[in-house]
């Protein structure tokens, strides 16, 4: 009856693979897949959550405050790439934390709509805040690794290679949550709350700390984003379309795995890349098109390409 | 939500190793292809540029797309050898066509420090010029430097580029905001001495904050005992004004400073003169010249109106001047702008430093070194005046800046500009070393105007 | 004093406006429950309809006040057209889907349409302006205000009231609260579930393209202008309460004043002001001001 | 013996209905007790209260001596108190076995329970007997919104159980179930119960069930108890037959309504405690 679990070998492999790539990728390639993959570490929380039947249009918030962080941080000369990512992770926890406690009240769309309400604030605040160069943002010295300085393609390599890692420590452990108690109460909050509740367990509770998790994932991507492009400003991190697109991702990829968030978030990027390269006028009207397709004949996202064989035996 | 399609739990975390690698490999499969197909160096046939402008959203209308036109129309030029002197010196640059592999600017700075290195290195482009918002200058110009591109920012604002950082790869070939709200300043204090009190309604982020900050500092230099009444901060690209208009009528302002720039500024130019603002205060539109023309009679006479440098209207009748616009409005049908000169103006820039360099190298194709030596400290004549690369550590371009006032020519049925007044770069720009904040709030030492 | 009037009348003047613009996005997700992210594009639709048709209007040289009449034609035009083709062409392919998937549907929508638009009118400009000083002004002490401006209040009560209408006295009403209430009931009922989607929805269309043909004389039309409307109206609506029309007056009305209030005593924080609203409203009552919340039954 | 489910003068009132008005009902340990009720008699509302569904305008409720009242569904279910409902509350998206794995997976209340995987051993041990006390186990992998109605029933009756609560209350466990599946759902339903030596109170319309499985009989009308006691005596007594059971007692002089609240009926109590 206890079917064998391939998930974790399937995603070590894939990250061995992708690690191993890295090396002999071409450049441009190395530092999409490293932006690809932090994305898709906070398409990773939004996963958690949208399995328990709330999907967060602001997760950009904690997004851009792990940017932020990162930023601030760099500012008083912390370079260290772990205590980025770290602190990045942390800040993002404390808001969470806190904003938790009022938004594990809500519900569908206006759990949606108050996320949003919030990441807005963030924007307008970071708007005000002419001191951080407001939406012209700043920029971010390149991180350090144990006291290293790297440069040119191996801070590139460097920085993919640290994601890499992050990565798969995530999957692994979200991997895990998944299949814990916890875990599966995702189902059942989104199926019945009143019969979780009495079953003894705080939705409330359960709610927030998913959505710490979740906010925790963000805050990492959000560091790890800031630190490899070298700039942060509110309107590619904050803003809400940030948040639309994280969204837009979660649902391409599907929820069937946590492979596949980071599958998705790749795909989009390419997509989206190459719709700039090729249609730089009419980029959006391909996207939009491809998207829409996806959605039409892959309802249940892009991981049911690899689960739909085996629903038919 | 009430999410219908998930995975029952016993089925979904159990995927096929197999399709996975199969992805991985895919993926590397690709990546390789591009790898290989790097081409090898080879005798210099070509110059690879990325163009980056907004090609979409609000911006591509009145910059992006004029931007584009300015750098298709001067790159024919410059490819057919059809410049006026000084830049008659045949075809391409040192005789190398110029060809051109263009980007959408939308999306923000992630984006497009994404898409700056895929330019670079799965296009291949030799160099990049482009960029309009001020946030993507600031981001790029980190990774020109990593990736050792010569990159020419075209058209962005900021001073903080070159006040808070220095680089080797990153020219601007067009002067940063700071001169655009001084020579404001200067020439709404000439038109309007008796002036006690203005007001300014700028957009909610970076552009807007920064050159209210520059007016208003400015103001407070050049005749401390004047007054700011209410600073009106309305969100880019509102398009609704109704209650800001309210409050500078309320504010009884002499005069009303706006950075306001395409759809937001047409928009407020609608609002305003329907409740009939412009007639009791003096507008002043920092940004304003390239929607003149095709306002037309709805822009109010009698408002002040800036070019961000001497540009459209305001650039100087030379030769290639004359050529520019010639050229622009038969290619185009219409009037070409600030944004088409500065483009260009970048263009002719790339041609005079590569050219030198390239007879320095004894007729060799040069290294990105030896262009950069030559780009540094440069002078060069573009179509609108002469522009000197005297900031920056010979990075930033300084030019004059030009101020005149709207009049609506009923009689030619044209719009046209009265009262030019042209300010030496040394009177708007702050001298090398010290931000145009600092330079403004000290009083503007050792400005030279004439 | 005269501040007070300014924030009562510029707060009447943006809620009119805004409530034009939202009316349709809440009607849509009311009876269909489809939070509609091309409502953005249908509002740009309207707009560019508009100076289109204005254009050709006044370039005829018809007598100036007509072209009103103009700004109408151009909201039904494409109201109905884009309508159609969303909900029939797409939307209806994908009932009874995840509301999330239908979201991500529409949004498809609103990038693929954000195209069109430039493939139909290109980057450039358009105006419509000619007729936005055809009613003069009002002059108020030191205020002036566009009688246009004013007319919008106008413009936004006979909407609501003739949607109020509608809804409470007309059969189609009736069978419209009866898909409210509870669409598998109605179907058995045999309420033509289908032909009220496609009403409601090209009727949200209109006013959605309504709302922008009306914004037209006093804005330059360009690219974009559909992106800063979608979240303005998500707010009023979820301000009043989802699905709501009495709740997106209200949305409206407090989104209207709170912002012109803003202006004209502390312009520091317009940027916030709706969001503040909106997080406070939250706050207070989850659902919405005229929300409401389906009690379960166990 | 002392009650270990004790209710004191319980009032509650929805607007302008008065769905519970002094309700004392004491409950002992290992009672098999049915409540019976025309609807709306405040049969449900009672059992809403118990479990700190719904919060009684006046009065307390007591378990094991412990004041319970203000208490959440959570807090009371995890004292021991459980429920199973009228329209089956289950998890509809999750497999028959799934569900009563989340099921056994909150009962633990394990400190790691973020951590240790639920598809574990003993748990999955745990389930597969639930099922099999339950008749359910040929429906193992089903998806519970396809399940039949007896067969969600039995499942939200089992997820309450597996916590091994001391007390159980069951909401109209036949309810929306054909007459032929009525006693073997009953039937099972009561077996596995009696395994796990739980108090059981259940709300019952069809009498012959309450006949066949109850020990003692509450009668509850419009809100109010009119009779507690043995089952025979309980709905041999006149005023249920007339009020709840809906008999035609002709000739009767009970055409008036029972008094609220001060009329109760205890009908030998304490044959209802053998």
């Amino acid at each position: 009856m206890i079917e064998k679990d391939k998930t974790l070998r399937t995603l070590a492999i894939a990250v061995a693979i992708f690690a191993v790539a890295g090396f002999f990728l071409p450049q441009w390639a190395v530092f999409m897949l490293t932006l690809a993959l932090a994305k898709g570490l906070v398409v990773l929380g939004l996963l958690i959550l949208w399995r328990t039947g709330l999907l967060s249009f602001g997760h950009a918030l904690f997004y851009c405050t792990g940017g932020y962080a990162v930023g601030l941080a760099g500012l008083w000369g912390l370079t260290d790439v772990v205590a980025l990512i770290a602190l990045g992770t942390v800040a993002s926890i404390l808001l969470a934390f806190a904003l938790g406690f009022l938004i594990t009240r809500y519900r569908e769309i206006y759990f949606a709509m108050l996320s949003m309400a919030f990441s807005m604030i963030l924007y307008g605040v970071l708007v005000k805040s002419e001191v951080l160069g407001s939406t012209d943002g700043f920029n971010i010295s390149p991180p350090t690794f144990l006291g290293v300085k790297l440069e040119g393609e191996s801070l590139t390599l460097g920085n993919y290679l640290v994601t890499c890692l992050l990565v798969w420590a995530a999957g692994w452990g979200v991997h895990r949550y998944l299949q814990s108690t916890m875990g599966h109460m995702s189902i059942g909050i989104r199926d019945n709350e009143i019969r979780v509740e009495y079953l003894g367990v705080s939705v409330r509770r359960v709610i927030h700390v998913k959505y710490v998790i979740a906010a925790a994932l963000a805050g990492a991507g959000g560091a790890i984003s800031a630190m490899v492009v070298g700039h942060i400003d509110p309107d590619s991190m904050a803003y809400w379309t940030v948040s639309g697109e994280f969204v837009f991702v979660t649902i391409l990829a599907g929820t069937g795995s946590v492979v596949a968030p980071f599958l998705g978030s790749i795909v989009f990027e390419l997509v989206r890349t190459y719709a700039f390269q090729y249609t730089p006028y009419t980029w959006q009207l391909i996207l939009g098109s491809t998207l829409l397709l996806l959605i039409l004949i892959l309802p249940d996202g892009l991981w049911s390409l690899f689960t739909r064989r085996k629903a038919r035996v | 939500m009430n999410i219908k399609t998930m995975h029952p739990l016993s089925s979904a975390e159990t995927s096929k190793i197999s399709t996975l690698a199969r992805i991985a490999a895919g993926l590397l499969a690709v990546g390789l292809v591009f790898f290989f197909a790097l081409p090898a160096a080879a005798q210099k046939t070509e110059l690879k540029v990325g163009l980056v402008a907004f090609l979409s959203g609000p911006a591509a209308g009145p910059f992006g797309i004029p931007f584009r036109n300015g750098a298709e129309m001067v790159i024919g030029g410059i490819n057919s050898g059809t410049l006026p002197a000084p830049y008659d010196t045949g075809k391409g640059i040192a005789g190398v066509k110029i060809v051109t592999i263009v980007i959408d600017e939308a999306g923000g700075s992630t984006k497009q420090v994404t898409e700056f290195r895929n330019l670079v290195q799965r296009q291949n482009v030799d160099l990049v010029v482009g960029y309009i918002s001020s946030g993507d200058c600031l981001a790029i110009a980190p990774v020109a430097d990593e990736m050792k591109v010569l990159t020419i920012l075209a058209d962005c604002g900021t001073p903080r580029i070159f006040e808070e950082a220095s680089y080797k790869y990153v020219f601007r070939t067009r002067p940063h905001a700071a001169m655009d709200n001084i020579s404001a300043a200067r020439y709404l204090l000439d038109k309007v001495p008796g002036l006690r009190t203005y007001a300014g309604i700028n957009q909610n982020y970076a552009w807007g904050q920064d050159s209210w900050r520059d007016f208003d500092a400015a103001m407070q230099a050049l005749k401390p005992m004047t007054e700011a009444t209410t600073e009106q901060f309305p969100k880019i690209f509102a398009g609704q004004y109704s209650s800001e208009i309210s409050a500078l009528m309320l504010s009884q302002a002499d005069a009303v400073h706006s950075s306001l720039w395409g759809g937001d500024l047409e928009s407020f130019i609608f609002q305003a003169t329907a409740r009939g603002l412009d007639k009791r205060t003096q507008l002043v539109l920092t940004a304003s010249e390239p929607y003149m023309f095709r306002l037309g009679k709805r822009m109010p006479d009698g408002v002040i109106i800036g070019a961000r440098g001497p540009y459209g209207v305001f650039a100087h009748d030379t030769p290639l001047n004359r050529w520019f616009r010639k050229n622009y409005v038969d290619r185009y049908a219409t009037q070409p702008v600030y944004a088409s000169y500065v483009v260009g103006q970048a263009f002719l820039a790339l041609k005079q430093a590569i050219e030198a360099a390239h007879a320095a190298n004894n007729g060799n194709w040069p290294s990105v070194d030896q262009i950069i030596s030559a780009m540094e400290y440069m002078e060069f004549e573009a179509f609108g005046s002469t522009v000197s690369m005297s900031l920056g550590k010979g990075h930033q371009a300084v030019t004059e800046a030009a101020v005149g006032v709207f009049k609506f020519d009923v009689d030619a049925n044209e719009a046209t500009i009265q009262d030019i007044k042209y300010y030496a770069a040394e009177c708007v720009n702050p001298p090398e070393g010290i931000s145009s904040v600092d330079w403004i709030n000290g009083g503007m030492q050792g400005a030279k105007c004439n | 004093m005269l501040t007070a009037l300014a924030i009562l009348i510029d707060g009447l003047v943006y809620s009119s406006w805004l409530f034009i613009v939202a009316v349709g996005l809440s009607l849509i997700f009311g009876v269909m429950k489809i939070l509609n992210v091309a409502h953005g594009s249908l509002y740009a639709f309207g707009a560019y309809g508009a100076a289109t048709m204005v254009g050709i209007y006044f370039d005829a040289g018809w007598a100036p006040l007509g072209s009103f009449a103009m700004l109408l034609l151009a909201a039904l035009v494409m109201g109905a057209i884009l309508g159609i083709v969303l909900e029939r062409g797409l939307l209806r392919f994908v009932y009874g889907r995840d509301e999330v998937i239908i979201v991500l549907v529409t949004y498809a929508a609103f990038l693929i349409l954000e195209d069109v638009i430039k493939l139909i009118w290109g980057v450039d400009p358009y105006y419509a302006a000619q007729l936005y000083g055809l009613l003069g002004m009002t002059e108020i002490s030191l205020l002036v205000f566009s009688n246009y401006d004013l007319a919008l209040i106008g413009l936004a009560l006979f909407i609501g009231g003739s949607l109020w209408l509608a809804i409470n006295r007309t059969r189609w009403g009736k069978l419209l609260l009866a898909v409210i209430h509870d669409r598998e009931m109605s179907q058995a009922f045999g309420i033509n579930v289908t032909r009220v989607y496609t009403v409601t929805f090209v009727l949200g269309a209109v006013l959605g393209a309504l709302g922008g043909a009306f914004t037209a004389p006093m804005i330059s039309v360009t690219p974009g202008i559909g992106v800063e409307v979608i979240i303005l109206a998500f707010a009023v609506v979820v301000i009043g309460g989802m699905g709501s029309v009495p709740g997106a007056v209200i949305g409206s009305l407090i989104v209207g004043l709170s912002r012109a209030a803003a202006v004209h005593l502390l312009p520091e924080i317009e940027l916030f002001v709706i969001y503040g609203v909106m997080s406070l409203v939250l706050i207070v009552r989850p659902q919405g001001l005229f929300g409401k919340t389906a009690e379960k039954r166990i | 013996m002392a009650a270990i489910l004790e209710t004191k003068g319980l009032e509650k009132s929805f607007g302008s209905v008065t769905a519970a008005v002094g309700i004392d009902v004491a409950v002992d340990k290992h009672e098999v007790v049915g409540i019976i009720g025309a609807n709306g008699a405040g049969k449900t509302t009672f059992i809403n209260m118990v479990t700190g569904f719904v919060k009684p305008d006046r009065g307390r409720i007591f378990f094991h001596g412990r004041d319970i009242t203000a208490l959440s569904p959570r807090a009371v279910t995890n004292l021991g108190i459980s429920r199973s409902f009228q329209i089956p509350q289950v998890f509809t998206s999750a497999s028959v076995a799934d569900n009563l794995l989340i099921a056994l997976g909150a009962a633990e209340r394990d400190r790691f329970s973020f951590w240790r995987p639920l598809r574990r051993k003993n748990l999955l041990e745990s389930a597969a007997g639930q099922m099999k006390l339950f008749q359910i186990a040929d429906f193992a992998d089903h998806t519970a919104a396809t399940l039949p109605q007896g067969i969600r029933k039995l499942l939200d009756i089992a997820m309450a159980v597996v916590r091994r609560p001391e007390i159980l209350l069951l909401d109209e466990p036949t309810s929306g179930v054909s007459a032929e599946e009525k006693f073997q759902i009953m039937d099972t339903v009561m077996s596995a119960l009696k395994a796990q030596e739980v108090t059981v109170l259940f709300v019952e319309h069809d009498m012959e069930i309450i006949a066949r499985y109850a020990q003692r009989v509450i009668a509850f009308y419009e809100g109010t108890i009119i009779a507690d006691g043995a089952t025979e005596e309980v709905l041999a007594h006149e005023q249920v037959r007339k009020y709840v059971i809906g008999e035609d007692l002709r000739g009767g002089d009970s055409q008036a309504a029972p008094a609220r609240g001060n009329g109760v009926v205890r009908i030998d109590k304490e044959a209802g405690r053998a």
